[in-house]
């Protein structure tokens, strides 16, 4: 893979104290490419699309409805839907609703804390143009102005029904190979890293969070 | 309850209390002057048995150029509820802190000052971000404060956007031939 | 002219003459009095060492008759061997003190006389055979004496003279009484004549007559209760004065004592129990002083009254040709030590001991003041080591086992409060105590070599090769001369001495004694190569260092349990010393020395008892004890695990491993405590496979070690400290050998050799591993470390075989010594103890990892960011122990092979080896196998995340990198878990770690000074009462002796 | 050892096997829980899409060598675990590396990958990981007593420490199962059981809610892939000690897969009656009733079973 591309050099993390610069990776995020041989990643799309774990960071409202979801009546596990306590080994970050600026710093750090590749779905109609807040000082208008969303789903609130309905589009995207956020982000970095930063005003953590 | 009203009285020798109001049977209010309040929260605390701050709040009055905070107090035995009035110059907006009485007022205050820019001096942490990270504004509860404005300068409102009066969208969804007559509720 | 100078009636003349001319040429001439004094010293005390030559080479006795007469119609005095020996000695101490009473003495020529008469009556009161004579010169010395406490012009000192005067004038008197009485019975004043008349002495009052000359020497010999006189004097006499009644008076009554034992034979029993009553007593209160001489004063009497009691008791078991050696290596060394004392304590001016803090800084006088406390306490080579050990052998053979008993713990109570005197005077201080004038030290250092020559002597007097038994002790002073070379350079001397050392003795050995001979030595040395990290001079480091390995080699070359006692006690000497060393370990020295030196007792107590029923001290005798075998295993064996630090027995082991010089811990706990094991193994080898009794013993001694296997382990589990856990790690670790050993099977044996082996390999990595963190960061905390192993990955991976080794679990080392365990006892029929050892060894996963967590992984603080790894000479030794952990891992036949076949010496063989095969009646073993199998396992899973990772772009990141709640870390110590690690541990089981055994130890500690000051409440200070107690003493010896004659 | 290839292509197709049978157990345990839930469950194959999800996974992060070899640790803990007990009784195929160590070996090398993995997830330098493993550890010590003293039981029971001579003393009928000649044993051996497997009540240690899954909380990608291996693995010979143990051991595998499934089912049902134990609730549990059963196990063997 063509790693001279974005092999830019450390990245600054200029956020933190010199002494803090220590303790943080400097290094850049480098995008993936697709499996050389194609059947391959075909394959492992597909078994991408039928284990998605969610990472369980409820960062709105919505994210009241993840919780049916999981229970007797929907029972999500049945796609391959399972809920993980960690970032790490997460592949699915649901936006579970509005998001403030300082939530967003906290998403970041969690998204960038996923590995690869990893998916972010935006519930409900606050993170597609801040909904009924807005007109708020401190909610999000543009979600996709900060992390590339992969699929969002509308309604205020949506029901655990479209949920799942956009989980199986999620699905679908996923094994159309199409669900290539987390690409997009490491591309267009610089952009990414220029939106957050300017909503986020303190910003004290390294540039990508590994 | 009589007896709020009264006892307000009463401390009405001790304090300049103005506005005494009876909004329920459970609920008064009534203001205190700047400089009494806290005097008088004291002892409404300490003697009268109102144990319990129920909240710490402020409304920006623009208009008149005054702040007003509210101290709304708890008597568990009593089951009453008091609301202390406070008026502030908005232009140099600091009041006694009461951390002092209870402690949990301490947060309340770092909310005030965030969000109204009222100085509590010797409150603790007061100048700490609270809800707030990096705020880089005027303080945003500041009616002065167009958070449309800003919104839209900051945080760009997606195009295609639009808005719809709901009582008109379910008109026009309902009866779409009333559409154009006069209705005889509206304004 | 020679003949003239020569005769022995000088002694009396020259002194008297002298003593008489001094205040006349003093008139004219102070200069020339002075000279004439002198003179007249060096005359006193050069006769009878030219005396005790010639009668050496065969010169006869001299029997002195004044007037031309023989007696008994005259007085005569007699010379002999004995009488040079005594004389030789108080004259000596007499010309050493003369000479540190220089400045007293100046410009007063009567105290200059007085103090030659004193010699002189001493003198008479050692060589006259008459009765009467002696009672004469018995009030010379008592005038003599209060002459010169008047030296001192305070009213204490006066006060202490008169009570003195008092006490003397009562003893006296009986005696002038018991004289006259025997007189009238046996119509002679002649000792020889009286005793060949001794029918004549009976009946009611022969009885008064004897009880009278009894006390009055007994009054002289200061028994307790009836000493608060003489107690009063040594605190308030000038030192040299006090000195010399401590010395030479008291030598002058013991052999009148000794003089006149034949006359009074029914009195034996009576005189025994006096002097044994009156040492344990005065020992008990010696550990209430605080003031030097009053403290000096109590060693003082007891250490007469042992010398009494063992001439009554060697002279009841009628072994009178053990009397010289004991008698006389106990006088010489109270003589030299204690007068010694006496100068040092004058020459500081510190009357509390407490004052005596930072002596340190003066390290030639602290070796002196050591030496001093080492020989009073009975350390080898002094003569009162070897006094001790014969004493003990023959009351042992003569069944008095009770008496064996009171003298060590008297003697150890002893060396309790004299050590905690040099504890303090190690502490140190801003004050250093003052000294007054070098001149006063110069006798001490004279008598320092007394010391030295005397024990030579004795242990030459034992028949033992004293050059080569005491040769780590003098190789060892030796390169304390070294001690300005740069201290590397010392290293390497040691290293070659120790090394030659061990080239030379190890081929020599067999069996056993070549196990342990290469664990002792070997370890010794890369331990010895491992303290080449520290560059800095530590003064005595490398000199006890060398002693302590030769002494390893001593034990090991011991043929007979003299030598490995010897041995044994230098191992305690140099460790005790070095211990010393360590910048914080003060308060723990005190605790591994008295523990040290029971364990000595113990273990000298269970060789006598072995010599009395097989009447050899060979080792190798030791097998042919039958009657006592229980007994002595017992004995043995509770020494030797105190000294391995076992459960109950453990107070002073996690503070000295921890606070010893970081080098010197790893050297305790991996190597030293090997010896323990090693003496143990002696023990049960030859004892605990008899059957009978000894049985009852080994099951005691196999859950004792469980229970220290569990109990350290259970404590490791909450120490903060790194080298604490290791410590009780250790304890822990010893415990599982001591079980094994116990089950007294060939394959428990095995497995405590393979315990012992393996302990010693990663005890030493994980301490030395610890002394490079500890170099590197300067803390032992544990949770103020994380993450080095960024720093110091060398040894990061010596910890981590070093834990695996320890854990048992495979492949590696450890899991061969937990697997000969478990089958050895299944096999034995131990099940419940399997368990618990199964539970223990579980335990040891919780210690483990937390010490390697919370020191290399976790966060790493920011300070440490520039730590480097630890310096090549820690890092060497370690490599050597991994490797020798990973070949014996490797091929575990390697070391099981041998050890089974040492052990098969004295046990049937019960392993079956086959090939790499192990197997146990109950299981099997292929370690060579499961170490392959292991890594074929390890390597196939290594391949297979390598290939993945081929697919995957693996980001090294750093420390705070890490899923934070979606927050960030705000600092390493906030992000590192490691205080108080196990704290859910300590809320189910922390009730059983309580600090109850040191409770117990501080219990019996303050039980032991309560009895000290209960027993002080004679003492009131007053002179009447003192009078009174006398009488009393005097009445109730006559009425219990006179109702059993 | 006289024919090495062939020992190691029967060990390849043992671990197959365990493994295969191990993923499927999860499988079979998840979808229990859920008809418990009343769901439905994920599919059977489930474990497998997310084992293979995770090593399809294309980026990861790693904190150190220490970290990085942590799972490879745990893998071949394991794959050593297995390798050293004998999957059937009488089969030459089935035998593994049993030769190599007997029941001791078996119970130590069980820690193996443990400490490797803890050693791993230590150098994550994730506090919630040390916390876990000290959690772990902590009630290890305490559910090993009551498993030592059931497995010393049988030891004396059968005079032998080999598992196979175990197992082989239990032939010849139902009745000569450990489980119905010394119950006390292996009742004692089954609670240990419970916090072997770290289902409730025992499953503090993985708290996934407050310590977020403690351990492998810094673990993902590939590495978490080798856990899961590792995980089916491990439990598959675990779960065949027990039965080669307690239950008579089995002879093909279908008895095999019965067996095992029966174990495993009692720390499921359990798992999913119960609550959980703080860490030092479960370990003074262990130390009081299962310890007690324990120790009578032993006293029971000694007097009644031993002539």
């Amino acid at each position: 893979m063509d790693m001279q591309k974005y092999a830019l050099g450390p990245l600054p993390n200029d956020g933190l104290s010199a002494e803090d610069r220590d303790l943080f990776s400097d290094a850049r995020p480098v995008p993936y490419e697709p499996y050389p041989v194609a059947v391959v990643e075909k394959f492992v799309n597909w078994v991408r699309a039928n284990s998605l774990w969610l990472l369980a960071f409820g960062t709105g409202c919505g994210a009241i409805e993840l919780n049916p979801l999981m229970t007797a009546r929907f029972d999500a596990y049945r796609m391959g839907v399972q809920m993980r306590p960690t970032p790490r080994q997460s592949s699915v970050f649901i936006i579970g609703g509005y998001a403030s600026v300082k939530t967003l710093k906290r998403i970041i750090r969690s998204y960038e804390q996923m590995q690869g590749p990893k998916f972010v779905v935006c519930l409900g109609i606050c993170p597609i143009n801040g909904g009924m807040y807005w007109d708020s000082y401190n909610t999000l208008n543009k979600f996709d102005e900060y992390l590339p969303v992969d699929l969002y789903i509308t309604g205020c609130m949506p029901r655990p029904e479209v949920l799942m309905a956009g989980v199986l589009e999620l699905k679908k995207k996923i094994k159309e190979g199409r669900a290539d956020g987390a690409n997009r982000y490491i591309e267009n970095f610089e952009w990414y890293k220029a939106n957050q930063k300017r909503v986020i005003k303190d910003w004290n953590m390294p540039d990508y969070n590994w | 309850m009589a007896n709020a009203i009264q006892l307000l009285a009463d401390f009405g020798r001790n304090f300049t209390l103005s506005d005494i109001r009876e909004q329920r049977v459970d609920l008064a209010f009534c203001k205190a002057p700047k400089e009494q309040a806290v005097r008088l929260i004291r002892e409404l605390r300490d003697d009268a048995g109102y144990t319990h701050l129920v909240f710490l709040t402020n409304t920006d009055y623009i208009e008149q150029g005054i702040f007003t905070l509210t101290y709304m107090l708890h008597n568990y035995d009593a089951r009453h509820t008091l609301g202390v009035h406070v008026d502030l110059d908005r232009n140099a907006a600091e009041m006694e802190s009461i951390h002092n009485l209870w402690a949990q007022a301490a947060t309340y205050q770092r909310e005030l000052r965030e969000m109204y820019g009222i100085r509590f001096p010797g409150s603790p942490r007061l100048d700490e971000d609270f809800c707030l990270e990096g705020w880089d504004q005027i303080p945003p509860m500041l009616k002065e404060f167009d958070t449309a404005a800003f919104s839209l300068e900051r945080f760009h409102s997606r195009e295609g956007r639009g808005s719809v009066d709901p009582s008109e969208h379910m008109k026009t969804l309902l009866y779409p031939t009333h559409s154009d007559e006069p209705s005889s509720g509206g304004s | 002219m020679v003949e003239a100078l020569s005769n022995p009636l000088n002694l009396v003349v020259v002194a008297l003459g002298v003593g008489f001319l001094l205040p006349l040429i003093d008139r004219s001439s102070p200069a020339l009095a002075r000279s004439l004094f002198n003179l007249a010293l060096v005359y006193q005390a050069a006769l009878p060492i030219l005396w005790l030559f010639w009668l050496a080479n065969g010169a006869p006795t001299q029997e002195i008759q004044t007037a031309g007469i023989s007696p008994p119609f005259s007085i005569n005095l007699r010379f002999g061997m004995e009488e040079a020996f005594f004389v030789a000695g108080v004259n000596l101490a007499a010309l050493l003190g003369g000479w540190y009473l220089t400045d007293l003495l100046r410009g007063r020529a009567a105290a200059m006389s007085v103090f030659l008469i004193l010699t002189m009556g001493v003198d008479g009161m050692i060589m006259t055979r008459d009765l009467f004579n002696l009672f004469i010169f018995i009030e010379i010395t008592a005038i003599a004496t209060f002459g010169l406490l008047s030296l001192e012009r305070n009213a204490a000192a006066l006060t202490a003279g008169f009570k003195y005067i008092i006490a003397t004038s009562l003893a006296s008197s009986f005696l002038l009484l018991g004289v006259m009485l025997l007189y009238y019975l046996t119509g002679t004043l002649n000792i020889d004549d009286m005793q060949a008349q001794l029918v004549l002495v009976h009946g009611p009052l022969g009885l008064v007559a004897m009880t009278l000359l009894v006390a009055g020497m007994i009054v002289e010999l200061k028994p307790y209760p009836a000493n608060g006189w003489g107690l009063d004097v040594y605190e308030n006499a000038p030192p040299g004065v006090a000195a010399m009644v401590s010395v030479g008076v008291s030598a002058g009554a013991l052999f009148a004592l000794y003089k006149i034992l034949p006359l009074v034979l029914p009195f034996l029993s009576a005189l025994a129990a006096v002097a044994g009553v009156t040492f344990l007593a005065s020992n008990f209160i010696g550990l209430k002083q605080k003031k030097v001489r009053r403290l000096l004063g109590y060693s003082s009497i007891g250490q007469m009254s042992l010398a009494a009691a063992a001439l009554v008791l060697l002279t009841q078991l009628d072994r009178g040709a053990a009397i010289p050696l004991v008698v006389g290596g106990l006088f010489l060394n109270h003589l030299f030590a204690k007068a010694g004392l006496f100068w040092l304590a004058g020459a500081l001016k510190q009357s509390d001991t407490q004052d005596w803090r930072g002596l340190r800084a003066n390290p030639r006088l602290l070796a002196l003041f050591g030496v001093l406390l080492a020989a009073l306490v009975g350390l080898p080579p002094f003569p009162g080591f070897w006094a001790k050990w014969e004493l003990v052998m023959q009351l042992s053979a003569g069944g008095l086992n009770l008496w064996v008993a009171v003298i060590l713990l008297g003697s150890l109570l002893e060396a309790v409060y004299l050590f905690r005197w040099f504890g303090q005077a190690m502490q140190a201080s801003k004050h250093e105590p003052t000294l007054s004038g070098r001149a006063h030290q110069l006798p001490v250092m004279v008598a320092v070599l007394g010391l030295f020559a005397a024990g030579h002597f004795a242990a030459a007097s034992f028949g033992v090769d004293a050059l080569r038994v005491l040769a780590p002790l003098y190789i060892g002073i030796a390169l304390m001369l070294l001690h300005s070379v740069p201290a590397r350079v010392q290293g390497l001397v040691s290293l070659v001495i120790v090394g030659t050392y061990s080239y030379q003795v190890l081929p020599a050995q067999d069996g056993i004694n070549a196990l342990f001979g290469a664990m002792l030595l070997g370890g010794g040395l890369l331990m010895l190569v491992a303290g080449l990290y520290r560059g800095d001079q530590r003064l005595g480091h490398y000199p006890l260092m060398t002693m302590l390995l030769l002494s390893f080699g001593g034990l090991l070359q011991a043929g007979t349990s003299l030598e490995f006692f010897v041995a044994w006690e230098f191992l305690t000497i140099s460790s005790y010393l070095l211990l010393c060393r360590g910048r914080d370990a003060a308060p723990h020295t005190l605790s591994y020395l008295i523990f040290s030196l029971a364990s000595a007792f113990l273990v000298l107590a269970g060789f006598g008892l072995a010599y009395a029923e097989t009447g050899s001290i060979a080792l190798a005798a030791l097998e042919r004890v039958e009657g006592n075998a229980a007994l002595v295993l017992s004995l043995l064996g509770l020494g030797f695990l105190v000294k391995a630090g076992a459960f109950g027995l453990h107070v002073w082991l996690p503070g000295a491993y921890a606070e010893a010089d970081d080098d010197f811990s790893a050297m305790l706990a991996a190597v030293f405590g090997k010896a323990a094991v090693f003496g143990l193994f002696i023990a049960i080898m030859s004892l605990g496979v008899k059957g009978g009794g000894t049985d009852i013993v080994m099951y005691v001694l196999g859950w004792i070690g469980l229970l220290t296997a569990f109990f350290g382990a259970l404590m490791a589990v909450f120490q903060e400290d790194l080298k604490k856990t290791l410590a009780y790690s250790s304890m822990g670790q010893v415990g599982y050998m001591v079980t094994a050993l116990a089950t007294g099977t060939h394959l428990g044996w095995v497995a405590a050799g393979y315990l012992s082996v393996n302990h010693l390999l990663f005890k030493g990595l994980l301490f030395l591993v610890a002394a490079g963190i500890v170099l590197r960061v300067g803390q032992r905390e544990m949770y103020r470390m994380g993450g080095l192993i960024s720093n110091m990955p060398v040894s990061f991976f010596g910890m981590m075989i070093g834990i695996i080794a320890l854990s048992g679990v495979p492949p590696l080392t450890g899991f061969g010594g937990k697997w000969l365990m478990l089958n050895a006892l299944l096999e034995k029929g131990w099940y419940w103890q399997a368990g618990f050892a199964f539970f223990a060894s579980a335990l040891a996963f919780l210690y483990l990892f937390r010490m390697i967590h919370t020191v290399f992984l976790g966060q790493r603080k920011l300070a440490h960011k520039d730590l480097r790894e630890a310096p090549l000479a820690l890092i060497v030794p370690q490599l050597v122990l991994v490797a020798v952990i990973l070949a014996f891992s490797v091929q575990p036949t390697w070391l099981v092979n041998p050890v089974a076949a040492i052990m098969a010496d004295y046990l049937p063989q019960t392993l079956e080896v086959h090939g790499s095969l192990i197997k146990s009646g109950l299981g099997y073993w292929d370690g060579f196998m499961v170490i392959n199998v292991v890594g074929a396992v390890f390597m196939v899973s290594l391949l297979i995340l390598l290939l993945l990772s081929r697919f995957m772009r693996v980001q090294r990141v750093k420390q705070f990198n890490i899923v934070f709640a979606a927050e960030r870390p705000e600092r390493p110590e906030t992000t590192h878990y490691a205080y108080d690690f196990y704290s859910f541990y300590e809320r189910a089981l922390g009730f059983l770690v309580l600090p109850r055994a040191t409770a117990f130890w501080n219990g019996v500690s303050e039980w032991s000074h309560s009895l000290g000051s209960g027993l002080r409440v004679f003492y009131t200070g007053n002179g009447q009462t003192y009078a009174l107690y006398i009488l009393l003493y005097v009445a109730l010896l006559y009425f219990a002796v006179g109702d059993s004659v | 050892m006289q024919n090495w290839p062939s020992q190691i292509g029967y060990f390849m197709l043992n671990l197959t096997i365990v493994g295969l049978y191990g993923m499927l157990l999860s499988g079979i345990v998840a979808r229990t829980l859920a008809k418990v839930q009343g769901r439905i469950g994920i599919p059977l194959y489930q474990p497998f899409l997310d084992l293979a999800k995770n090593l399809g996974k294309r980026t990861a992060v790693s904190h150190g060598v220490m970290f990085y070899l942590g799972p490879v640790f745990r893998l071949a803990g394991g794959i050593g675990t297995l390798a050293f007990v004998p999957v059937l009784y009488g089969s030459e195929i089935f035998g593994n590396f049993s030769m190599a160590g007997d029941l001791l070996l078996a119970m130590y090398f069980m820690f193996f990958g443990q400490l490797g993995m803890a050693l791993g997830a230590g150098e994550s330098g994730h506090p919630f990981s040390a916390i876990g493993i000290a959690r772990g550890l902590g009630q290890m010590t305490a559910y090993e007593v009551p498993f030592a003293l059931a497995i010393i039981a049988i030891v004396v029971q059968y005079d032998t420490l080999s598992i196979t001579e175990i197992v082989a003393a239990q032939q010849g009928g139902i009745g000569n199962w450990t489980v119905f000649t010394n119950p006390l044993a292996v009742i004692a051996a089954m609670i240990a059981f419970l916090g072997m497997t770290a289902y409730p009540p025992f499953d503090v240690v993985m708290a996934p809610n407050e310590i977020p899954i403690g351990p492998p909380t810094e673990y993902h990608s590939s590495y978490l892939a080798m856990m899961t291996m590792n995980q089916a693995v491990f439990a598959g010979a675990k779960l065949i000690l027990f039965m080669a143990l307690f239950f008579g051991g089995a002879t093909n595998l279908v008895e095999l897969v019965i067996k095992t499934w029966a174990i495993y089912m009692v720390a499921v049902v359990v798992g999913a009656a119960f609550p959980r134990f703080r860490v030092d609730q479960s370990i003074r549990f262990f130390l009081r009733y299962p310890t007690l059963i324990g120790i009578a196990a032993i006293a029971y063997t000694q007097a009644v079973l031993l002539p």
